[in-house]
């Protein structure tokens, strides 16, 4: 066996499986939830969210380790694969959400008669394929990590099979996504042809050595569709508001929470380790990113405006919110330290607000079996707890201090003026816009819980079991510290700064 | 003790509130009178607080920042948890911690419909720390979180408690002082790159600015646009006041209070501490014009507005956009004397204004109406009532003697000879047109207590037995406000001379070559 | 020395009052107790002030005359004036006059060496302060300046307020808010005193807006009537708009006269040229509005008959010592500034003469037609403080105090006559219809109210002839006076005439007019009030009478006056020195003229004769019969006949032409031009208010933000049906999407 | 020959892919079309790679599986819609929309 | 081997390599265009039969013998077997039927493909203009670089595509089963 690999002058590649340590838990995760699933069958449903949501954890620990150990850089495979820091903290990003995906299906789930562990099991594998991206430097594996956690999740969006609702959510999605992947993939192949390379660095030296070719404009613009298609950015959105009001809600906040942010992790790896090196890049990926973010702050929140479903409005605001996290990368040639982390802090940020914003809804749906924004009204009488806990949120995506979102908004602002080109001006104005825009949509939620009577006049009050609790819990702690203590997040978001750039 | 609370003093008066919120969080809501006692607690800890910083505040140096706090905060945007109290802070940090516990008795029986005082009282108390930090912050990002602190909790209290309109009320606030706030926190950032202070601390961001060449003109006019905004917005000047007549009319009584008390003058108050003391003079010069204008446009366009009210409630708080003109006007001098007038001015209006929000409060859940055509009486009904309805309308329409007079008067002489460079004419014209809004003043005001206290009750109400005069509760509210509008009014030195020793300093900030 | 520094005493016992009557309210101090703690602070407040009284003419009549201009500056504390301060630091040079134009008729040297000259002595105002407050640079005090001017306020104010306090717990007992009476009684009082002691402008603002509060409330007592609040509204109102002038005036004074509010300061400055002609015309015409509201002048006059409205005491206390002689004060308290503003001296016409002039003469037309007694008084008030306002436009400042000084006793001895009628006949002030006859019934009454109206008719040798005749010299029209005005010697005289006229009007409508024909609610026939009442009226009316000694001219039909007795008043209150316009200014005093007083008494005489004949000739039909009998009575009756024809064409021709189109155009004029005006004025601006609020507030304001937000809404809406579901538009507009910005991008990259 | 030759037959194979997935209703002709989608991005892949170093080659066989596994995963939710509704027209889904 | 077969070895001239790729192509875009017009379903997957084989012999061309290979057997192998059976179950009209086009998409789908086609010619014509593609002259695969790169560089995402399939897989059968 060695003589023959000698003889085809294949060398075992240096593993360094501290680095890979996470996404080896979570791998591990997905065969131990299979196999619990075919040894105990029917018995082991009850198992498989606590074994995901214990596979999860487990995952963060390496994460901890990782980002304590020394080499707080580790490249592998020829730097196709990297470990830094901000790998790390997106990773963690990815985790987490996935756990609050957890503990926000636990009961749905099980109370709604799915396929359980085979859930957990798409669920776990979507994670796998974030966390995967995260650090992937190279076309094969940035496509791969990223079909990878595209394909679990159009399926568990169809996963409650008999809803036609859900079919469709999931059938738009998986349509939409394949067209996406497509031109993704076409874009893709162009760059490795005007570039000779899969590898994000090389292909960025190589364009940058001969001028910007009209099949490098087309490519750079094909990925960044393909990966807006993903981040729901207007006009590549249209998907996602079906999709998410189909999709059970659990799956929902997965899809706008981790499953955005892959998106935008992905085009940030695109954008600050390939175009940012050089300016002809630049000079296509900015005014593309411009109509994107643009078009997408702007479209998501006026169609919000008319919304009378919550998580049909927060899939619009989604959108919106996609916008304001672009917005950066029309200075990221410039202003790369103050671009890529306060993309990074948006993310983070929003994440943890929109997570807890569905898992309100998602407790109040207990009640009311339904997402309507008129559900909710007067909650404050039947669950003030969940109102005050939506409040926050709302507030929070409103970007009111000083709850985390007005810290994420004030970054991506920060940079933007500090860009000071046209284009961020004109983002910064439609931002500040588009803020107001968005405050009057999350406040009809706040007004329907404060200020309305209760439907009927009932108020039972609403019976939010541990998990949801947990996550609620989670969310919530997370985003009123990083709004009030920012430099928790801004230190660790910080890190790429070093990176040489 | 004493040491701990001259190092962290001002945390601790911002954030006490804060925690009786927390606590109150805890209980659970059956236990109203429980609630109750909490918010009281944490809100007289607060005043407790204020009253020991008001006894230990250096008095000689009223002009430079006392217990003053400085910590990391946001080091990546060079933020800092900075806080300090000077003599244009201090009145207004006592106004405050002041006010709320007032509120809070007053609120003993009042909370109004539809209940639920553990809410209530929760988002006042927050909204005590947000007035609170905003007032101490010396931090303009830390200055705009609290600033932003506010805003809901006030939604909330208009929109859950407030009247009929009170949903239209509260978005209609919340949008307009949001839009005003991401004008200025962009003047903000403007101002940190542009000035190359790399650090939102005033007092650096104030010596940057006037480094030569740092902030060319059209920066410094564009930035100082961005932060008009935001804070005429909440003073609120015209032409962006209309957000103002429904919030104070729809807000419950409290909040009308509040609101008129204490928010408003979280507007009045950047002017003066961030647009004009942190900017350098060319941009405050070339924006004076037009404040002075507005302002002016403000006093004249408010007594008409209060004239064309039917309702009493309504035309007080149309009354807030005059008097607020007046403070406006003091500021616009850009002269050390027309901004102590404007302060005092901003604390006499909370002391006044606040009274007939809660004279009228009162009168409300009296009558059920404040249809100025259907009262009547008042001073036959519950006379007490009556003539604390008198005395506030004196007061407001700025009777020498008590306390509006010296927000208002001086506000007047300021306007005779403004700093210099600006144009005299201009601003005398301005001065007499806010001279002839005193007579307007005097004309609603009065027309109102006519209206609403003289004459003998409707039929409606003549014998109606829920009339009945000032509660308990109410005169504990109540007094201490009296009380100071008539102290300030005989003895304007006390504020003044805390006002004065900073307001120079921010008024030569402002000053020609400064 | 001791009065003459600590005057602060003398509002501070009314002040007290006032909280304490306050404070313990009625219920612990029963329904009608509170008299006892106003009256007893009053009396004290009036001994005080006569003390102070004596000590300011011992201080006058200092042995060694002091001519240095400097002395007059000796009792004036450094800290509160400037000048004082630079006095005290340089000497003459701070004071010395700046040579512009306005003052080159007489200059410099001139003006030295007459003073010198003349020795006169300076007048030594003493003037103490404390420190209130200070904002900026600027220092604002709170203090007391003593001359003669104030202290004669004092004893007036006082006094009348004594007897007022003292007649009302008779007049207003059983009322039902007779605590609260007092309270502001209390208040009214000690504003007017803290008014009238100010030392700076800034109090005096105070003090002059408290008064209007207090107006307000007393107006407004009984407020259950929609008039009376009304009336009360219409009196802080006006005087508001009055205040706009206050306000403008002052501050333009604090600033020109280089940041001072003193009034030494302000007129010291003002009289040696340093500040601007310019300033202190502007300022004298912001001011004159302020004195026109206040002090009840032409167009802005309006309000005070409405005051009416108000108890008759508070009535006398308005119109004969408080609030509405307050504007007199301040132009005289102010008096460089107006001089030299309006340039008084040597002119023949100005604003300030045309305005009381006008005045003088429409307020008295004006009263001829009144029914209710108290609004002929209140006519009468307003054309008299014309004269006193002319008095100050033509530069006869003497005589203008002198006449506040006078008329402050007989005008609050008229009200408190007509308060007294109308309390003994059934509360009714209709004298047309409701009195009548009550000579005999009321005889103290009767004839407190003679001697008063024969005062205030300038009738010889009561008070009002003095007063009114002094005035008239000091137009200038008739004889040497500071400048020529013809033009207010004609009008007054008419005024005169008028005033005396219509006075006796009064007397034949109340008194005699047969029997009385009111309706006194079952109290039995009029009768003679309490001596809570008659005390007052029979000591006002005696001041009234004799008040005009006070200042008897050096000759008179060539009989040479004493010394000790010629000019007092004009020695003890005129100041004289660096403050004041001198002689150097052309700042003289008229000298009494035999032909001018005899004339205006005539003049006044014709008025009363000719009304008699008038209203009384009905009463002279029964003697008809006796003069078929007498010889003597048939010449008579030939006399009176002829009188008749006289009659005749006074009253049909001219009184006729006076009392009905005249003066019904003129009331038309006032009640629906000037009303007219001011009611236009206020229903102008509500309805702007409405046009502003309803259209451009509501409307375009709100109506801009909310169309944003409908427009944001709509375009949203328009948006979200992109979203129509249908997978393959998805798809076209994703690939459409992508190959448009994948052609523009191509063809732009090249 | 020329690299454009194969480039252009990919392009031609992308669009008429694009037109397919545009027109057709049929759910499975909809993932035929996108089968000659994925192909032209193969045909590229295996163009450049004779240009470049092998990693097109790599990349080509990476689309085929990935290919597979979507074509298995939207097969099987065709046939989910089936089950429900009878009709694999995917115009016919447009119950969530607005 | 199949190069070999074109007279790769002694390929001076691209003449019969280019007849062969100029008879392939044209088959292949007849057989596309026929795959998205035609009116029978089966039709349609028979004739994307042809277009797979024809990319496959484009492989060839291209001496990418295993990725042709594997193009045969995933492809022609599996996924048209994989669409046979999903035109089965979904009980397709397996004749000839109207219903398979959305009519009025047609002109905007010509219109966006063509507009894609132009931009994509224009683009890839102006960056390769006459590039032409390199040949191996030895008859040597390159199956073996092949695996040695994706069992090195590539290691990762062949890992994580054993994954998906794996994923794909269970979440296929879970949704395709009936229950």
């Amino acid at each position: 066996m060695g003589g023959l690999i000698a003889a085809a002058g294949w060398a075992p590649p240096a593993m360094d499986w501290h680095a890979l340590a996470p996404e080896v838990i979570l791998a591990a995760g997905i065969c131990v939830l299979i196999l619990v699933d075919v040894v105990l069958l029917e018995r082991g449903k009850a198992f498989a969210s606590a074994i995901s949501g214990l596979v999860l954890l487990a995952a963060v620990v390496p994460l901890l380790t990782l980002a304590v150990s020394d080499d707080t850089s580790r490249s592998l495979f020829g730097g196709a694969y990297v470990v830094d820091r901000s790998a790390l903290l997106l990773k963690a990003l990815f985790i987490i959400s996935g756990y609050v995906t957890v503990l926000l299906s636990t009961n749905y789930v099980a109370e709604g008669e799915y396929w359980e562990s085979e859930y957990y099991t798409l669920l776990l594998s979507s994670v796998l394929g974030m966390s995967v991206i995260s650090s992937s430097r190279d076309l094969i594996g940035i496509f791969i990590a990223f079909e990878l956690l595209s394909i679990p999740s159009y399926m568990i969006a169809a996963w409650r099979k008999r809803d036609t609702r859900s079919q469709e959510a999931g059938f738009k999605y998986f349509l939409m996504g394949v067209f996406a992947t497509s031109v993704l993939l076409y874009g893709m192949s162009l760059l490795y042809g005007a570039s000779g390379s899969t590898l994000l660095s090389k292909i960025g030296e190589t364009v940058e050595s001969g001028r910007a070719t009209p099949a490098v404009g087309l490519a750079i613009l094909f990925v960044l569709i393909g990966f807006g298609f993903k981040i729901s950015a207007v006009p590549f959105h249209s998907w996602a508001p079906d999709t998410y009001e189909g999709a059970p809600t659990p799956v929902t906040a997965f899809l706008s929470v981790a499953s955005k942010s892959a998106g935008f992790v992905a085009i940030l790896n695109f954008v600050f380790y390939c175009f940012i090196q050089n300016s002809s890049a630049t000079d296509v990926v900015v005014p593309v990113v411009f109509v994107l973010s643009a078009l997408s702050m702007t479209v998501g929140n006026l169609i919000a405006l008319k919304q009378d479903n919550v998580v049909r409005m927060l899939a619009y605001s989604g959108i919106g919110q996609a916008g304001f996290i672009l917005a950066p990368l029309v200075v990221a040639h410039d202003r790369l330290s103050d671009a890529l982390p306060s993309i990074v802090v948006y993310l983070v940020i929003y994440s943890a607000m929109n997570l807890g914003a569905f898992g309100v809804v998602i407790a109040a749906a207990r009640k009311t079996r339904s997402a309507e924004i008129s559900s909710m009204n007067g909650m404050l009488q039947w669950a003030p707890g969940l109102t005050v806990l939506m409040s926050v949120f709302m507030a929070s995506l409103i970007g009111i201090p000083p709850i985390g979102g007005w810290y994420a908004k004030f970054s991506v602002w920060r940079s933007l003026l500090q860009g000071a080109t046209g284009w961020s001006y004109a983002l910064a104005v439609l931002i500040a816009i588009n803020t107001a825009i968005a405050a009057a949509y999350y406040l009809r939620v706040t007004k329907a819980m404060w200020f309305e009577e209760a439907n009927d006049g009932d108020v039972t009050p609403v019976d939010v079991p541990p998990s949801l609790r947990l996550a609620l819990a989670i969310t919530v702690v997370a985003t009123l510290l990083f709004g009030i203590v920012p430099s928790l997040l801004t230190d660790a978001a910080a890190v790429p700064l070093a990176l040489g750039h | 003790m004493n040491t701990f609370l001259h190092d962290w003093g001002l945390a601790v008066i911002t954030f006490l509130p804060l925690v009786g919120a927390a606590v109150m969080m805890a209980i659970p809501r059956a236990e109203e009178q429980l609630q109750k006692i909490v918010a009281l607690v944490a809100s007289t800890a607060a005043l407790a607080v204020g009253i020991w910083i008001l006894a230990e505040f250096d008095y000689d140096r009223a002009g430079s920042m006392q217990f003053e706090i400085n910590r990391r905060w946001i080091e990546i945007i060079h933020s800092r948890f900075s806080m300090g109290v000077d003599g244009i802070a201090l009145p207004l940090l006592i106004l405050t911690v002041a006010i709320i516990p007032l509120c809070v008795i007053y609120s003993w029986n009042h909370i109004p419909s539809p209940g639920n005082a553990k809410a209530f009282l929760i988002l006042i108390l927050i909204l005590e720390t947000g007035v609170i930090g905003s007032f101490v912050a010396h931090d303009l990002i830390l200055f705009f979180v609290f600033f932003e602190i506010v805003l809901l909790p006030m939604y909330f209290l208009i929109g859950v408690w407030g009247g009929e309109q009170r949903q239209y009320a509260a978005i209609k606030f919340f949008l307009y002082t949001l839009f005003g706030s991401a004008l200025m926190i962009v003047a903000f950032l403007a101002l940190f790159w542009l000035s190359g202070a790399n650090s939102f601390d005033m007092t650096e961001l104030h010596n940057a600015a006037r480094v030569p060449g740092a902030l060319s003109n059209t920066a410094q006019v564009l930035i100082f646009g961005g932060m008009f905004v935001g804070f005429a917005i909440k003073v609120p000047m015209f032409p962006f006041h209309t957000w103002l007549p429904d919030a104070h009319t729809q807000a419950p009584t409290v909040g009308s209070v509040i609101l008129a008390a204490l928010l408003l003058k979280l507007g009045t108050y950047g002017f003066v501490r961030i647009a004009i003391g942190i900017m350098p003079s060319y941009a405050s010069h070339k924006w004076a014009p037009v404040l002075v204008v507005l302002s002016t446009i403000g006093i004249i366009y408010g007594a008409l507005g209060c004239l064309a009210q039917t309702d009493m409630k309504r035309l007080i708080a149309f009354s807030s956009v005059a008097h607020m003109g007046f403070t406006m006007l003091g500021i616009s001098t850009l002269t050390d004397f027309g901004i102590n007038a404007a302060i005092f001015g901003m604390v006499a209006h909370g002391l006044i204004t606040g009274m007939l929000f809660f004279v009228a409060g009162s009168m409300k859940e009296r009558y059920h109406t404040l249809e100025l055509k259907r009262l009547g009486g008042l001073l036959v009904s519950a006379p007490k009532m009556g003539w604390i309805l008198g005395f506030c309308s004196m007061a407001s329409l700025g009777l020498p003697g008590l306390a509006g007079f010296w927000g208002e008067f001086p506000a007047i002489l300021a306007a005779y000879n403004p700093a210099e460079g600006l144009s005299k004419a201009l601003f005398r014209t301005c001065m007499v047109i806010a001279a002839i809004g005193t007579v307007f003043a005097a004309g609603y005001l009065l027309w109102m207590f006519q209206r609403t206290s003289f004459g003998t009750p409707k039929d409606e109400f003549a014998d109606d037995p829920h009339i009945t005069d000032v509660s308990r509760p109410e005169w504990i509210a109540w007094t201490p406000l009296l009380i100071s509008i008539v102290l300030f009014g005989f003895l304007p030195g006390l504020m003044f001379d805390v006002t004065n020793p900073a307001v120079k300093i921010v008024a030569a900030a402002a000053g020609i070559g400064g | 020395m001791w009065f003459l520094t600590h005057p602060w005493l003398i509002p501070a016992l009314p002040t007290l009052g006032f909280v304490v009557i306050l404070l313990l309210g009625k219920r612990l101090l029963g329904p009608a107790r509170a008299h006892w703690i106003a009256i007893s602070l009053v009396a004290v407040a009036f001994v005080l002030a006569l003390g102070t009284a004596g000590a300011w003419i011992s201080h006058s009549d200092h042995d060694t005359p002091v001519t240095s201009e400097v002395a007059g500056y000796a009792h004036v504390d450094p800290k509160c004036s400037q000048v004082a301060a630079s006095v005290a630091a340089e000497g003459e040079e701070a004071i010395a006059p700046v040579a512009t134009a306005h003052t080159s008729e007489a200059g410099h040297g001139e003006a030295e060496g007459e003073a010198a000259e003349g020795g006169e002595s300076m007048s030594q105002p003493v003037v103490r302060c404390a420190s209130w407050w200070s904002n900026g640079d600027s220092q604002f005090n709170i203090g007391t300046m003593l001359d003669g001017q104030s202290v004669l306020m004092l004893v007036v104010v006082t006094l009348v307020s004594l007897l007022v306090h003292i007649y009302s717990s008779e007049y207003v007992k059983g009322d039902r808010r007779y605590t609260h009476f007092y309270a502001f009684l209390q208040l009214f009082t000690a504003s007017m005193l803290f008014f009238v002691l100010a030392e700076n402008t800034l109090q005096m603002i105070v003090g002059w807006e408290l008064v209007g509060l207090c107006s307000f409330a007393l107006i407004g007592h009984w407020w259950e009537e929609k008039p009376n609040s009304d009336a009360a509204l219409k009196a802080f109102i006006t005087n508001r708009v009055g205040d706009v002038g206050l306000l403008v005036g002052t501050i333009i004074l604090f600033f020109s006269a280089g940041g001072t509010w003193n009034v030494i300061d302000i007129n010291t400055r003002a009289n040696t040229g340093r500040i601007s002609h310019t300033a202190l015309l502007v300022a004298s015409c912001c001011l004159i509005a302020a004195v026109m509201s206040k002090s009840g002048q032409f167009v802005l006059h309006t309000w005070l008959p409405d005051a009416m409205a108000g108890p008759t005491p508070v009535s006398a206390l308005i119109h004969a010592a408080t609030m509405v002689v307050a504007g007199i004060y301040m132009v005289a308290r102010l008096y460089p500034v107006f001089f030299h503003g309006l340039s008084i001296g040597g002119s023949s016409i100005n604003l300030l003469a045309v305005v009381g002039a006008v005045t003088g003469l429409f307020g008295s037309l004006l009263a001829f037609v009144q029914k209710d007694i108290k609004k002929v008084l209140a006519y009468s008030t307003v054309s008299q403080l014309g004269f006193m306002v002319t008095a100050l436009g033509v530069g006869a400042w003497t005589a203008a105090l002198f006449h506040l000084f006078t008329h402050a006793f007989f005008k609050a001895c008229l009200f408190l006559g007509a308060g007294s009628l109308s309390h003994a006949a059934g509360h009714s002030f209709n004298m047309v219809d409701d009195m009548g006859g009550l000579r005999k019934k009321m005889p103290t009454t009767f004839w407190t109210y003679v001697i008063a109206t024969g005062a205030l008719a300038g009738i010889f040798p009561l008070a009002g002839f003095w007063s009114k005749d002094e005035i008239l010299a000091g137009t200038g029209g008739a004889n040497d006076g500071v400048g020529t005005y013809y033009f207010a010697l004609i009008m007054l005289l008419l005024a005169a005439f008028c005033t005396a006229a219509y006075m006796t009007r009064t007397i034949w409508y109340v008194f005699y007019n047969g029997e009385f024909k009111g309706d006194t609610h079952g109290h039995g026939d009029p009768h003679e009030n309490g001596p809570r009442i008659a005390v007052p009226l029979v000591i006002l009316a005696t001041l009234g009478a004799v008040a005009g000694f006070a200042n008897l001219p050096k000759k008179m039909l060539g009989i040479e006056m004493p010394e000790s007795l010629a000019l007092r008043f004009e020695h003890l209150v005129e100041p004289v020195g660096a403050f004041f316009p001198g002689h150097g200014v052309g700042f003289t005093h008229a000298e009494f003229n035999n032909l001018l007083a005899i004339g205006s008494l005539l003049v006044a005489l014709a008025g009363v004769g000719i009304v008699y004949a008038f209203y009384w000739k009905g009463a002279l039909r029964p003697l008809h019969g006796l003069a078929e009998r007498n010889g003597m009575a048939r010449l008579g009756k030939r006399i009176l006949e002829n009188k008749y024809y006289l009659d005749w064409l006074y009253t049909d021709v001219i009184v006729g032409f006076i009392k009905k189109p005249l003066a019904a155009a003129t009331y038309w004029f006032n009640q629906n031009v000037i009303d007219g005006v001011v009611n236009g004025v206020g229903k102008t601006a509500v309805a702007s208010a409405h046009i502003v609020y309803d259209q451009i507030d509501q409307g375009v304001v709100d109506g801009v933000v909310n169309g944003t937000a409908t427009f944001a809404t709509e375009t949203g809406g328009g948006l979200s049906k992109t979203q129509s579901g249908r997978l393959q538009q998805y798809a076209v507009l994703f690939f459409a999407a992508a190959a448009v910005m994948a052609g523009v991008l191509v063809l732009a990259v090249k | 020959m020329l690299i454009n030759q194969f480039l252009l037959l990919a392009a031609i194979l992308f669009c008429i892919g694009v037109y397919g997935v545009l027109v057709r209703r049929n759910g499975v002709l909809v993932l035929m079309s996108i089968e000659l989608i994925l192909n032209a991005v193969n045909i590229n892949l295996v163009a450049f790679g004779t240009q470049h170093d092998i990693s097109g080659q790599v990349f080509a066989l990476f689309v085929i599986a990935v290919a597979a596994a979507e074509v298995g995963v939207g097969l099987a939710m065709v046939l989910l819609l089936y089950r429900t509704r009878r009709s694999i027209n995917i115009d016919e889904l447009d119950e969530l929309k607005g | 081997m199949i190069a070999a077969l074109l007279g790769a070895d002694s390929f001076t001239g691209a003449v019969p390599t280019n007849i062969a790729f100029a008879i392939v192509a044209a088959m292949m875009i007849f057989a596309a265009i026929r795959v998205v017009t035609t009116r029978n379903v089966v039709h349609a997957a028979l004739y994307l039969v042809l277009v797979l084989g024809g990319v496959g012999i484009n492989f060839l061309l291209l001496q990418a013998e295993f990725v042709a290979i594997t193009q045969f057997l995933v492809y022609v192998g599996a996924i048209v077997v994989l669409f046979l059976f999903g035109i089965m179950l979904t009980k397709a009209p397996l004749g000839v039927s109207d219903d398979l086009d959305n009519r009025k998409q047609r002109p905007i789908a010509a219109i966006v493909g063509l507009l894609m086609l132009a931009v994509l010619s224009f683009a890839l014509i102006k960056t390769w203009t006459d590039q032409k593609v390199p040949f191996r002259l030895s008859a040597a695969t390159n199956t073996t670089e092949l695996s040695d790169s994706i069992f090195s560089t590539y290691l990762i995402p062949f890992e994580v595509v054993s994954v998906l399939l794996l994923a794909a897989l269970i979440g296929a059968i879970v949704l395709a089963r009936k229950d």
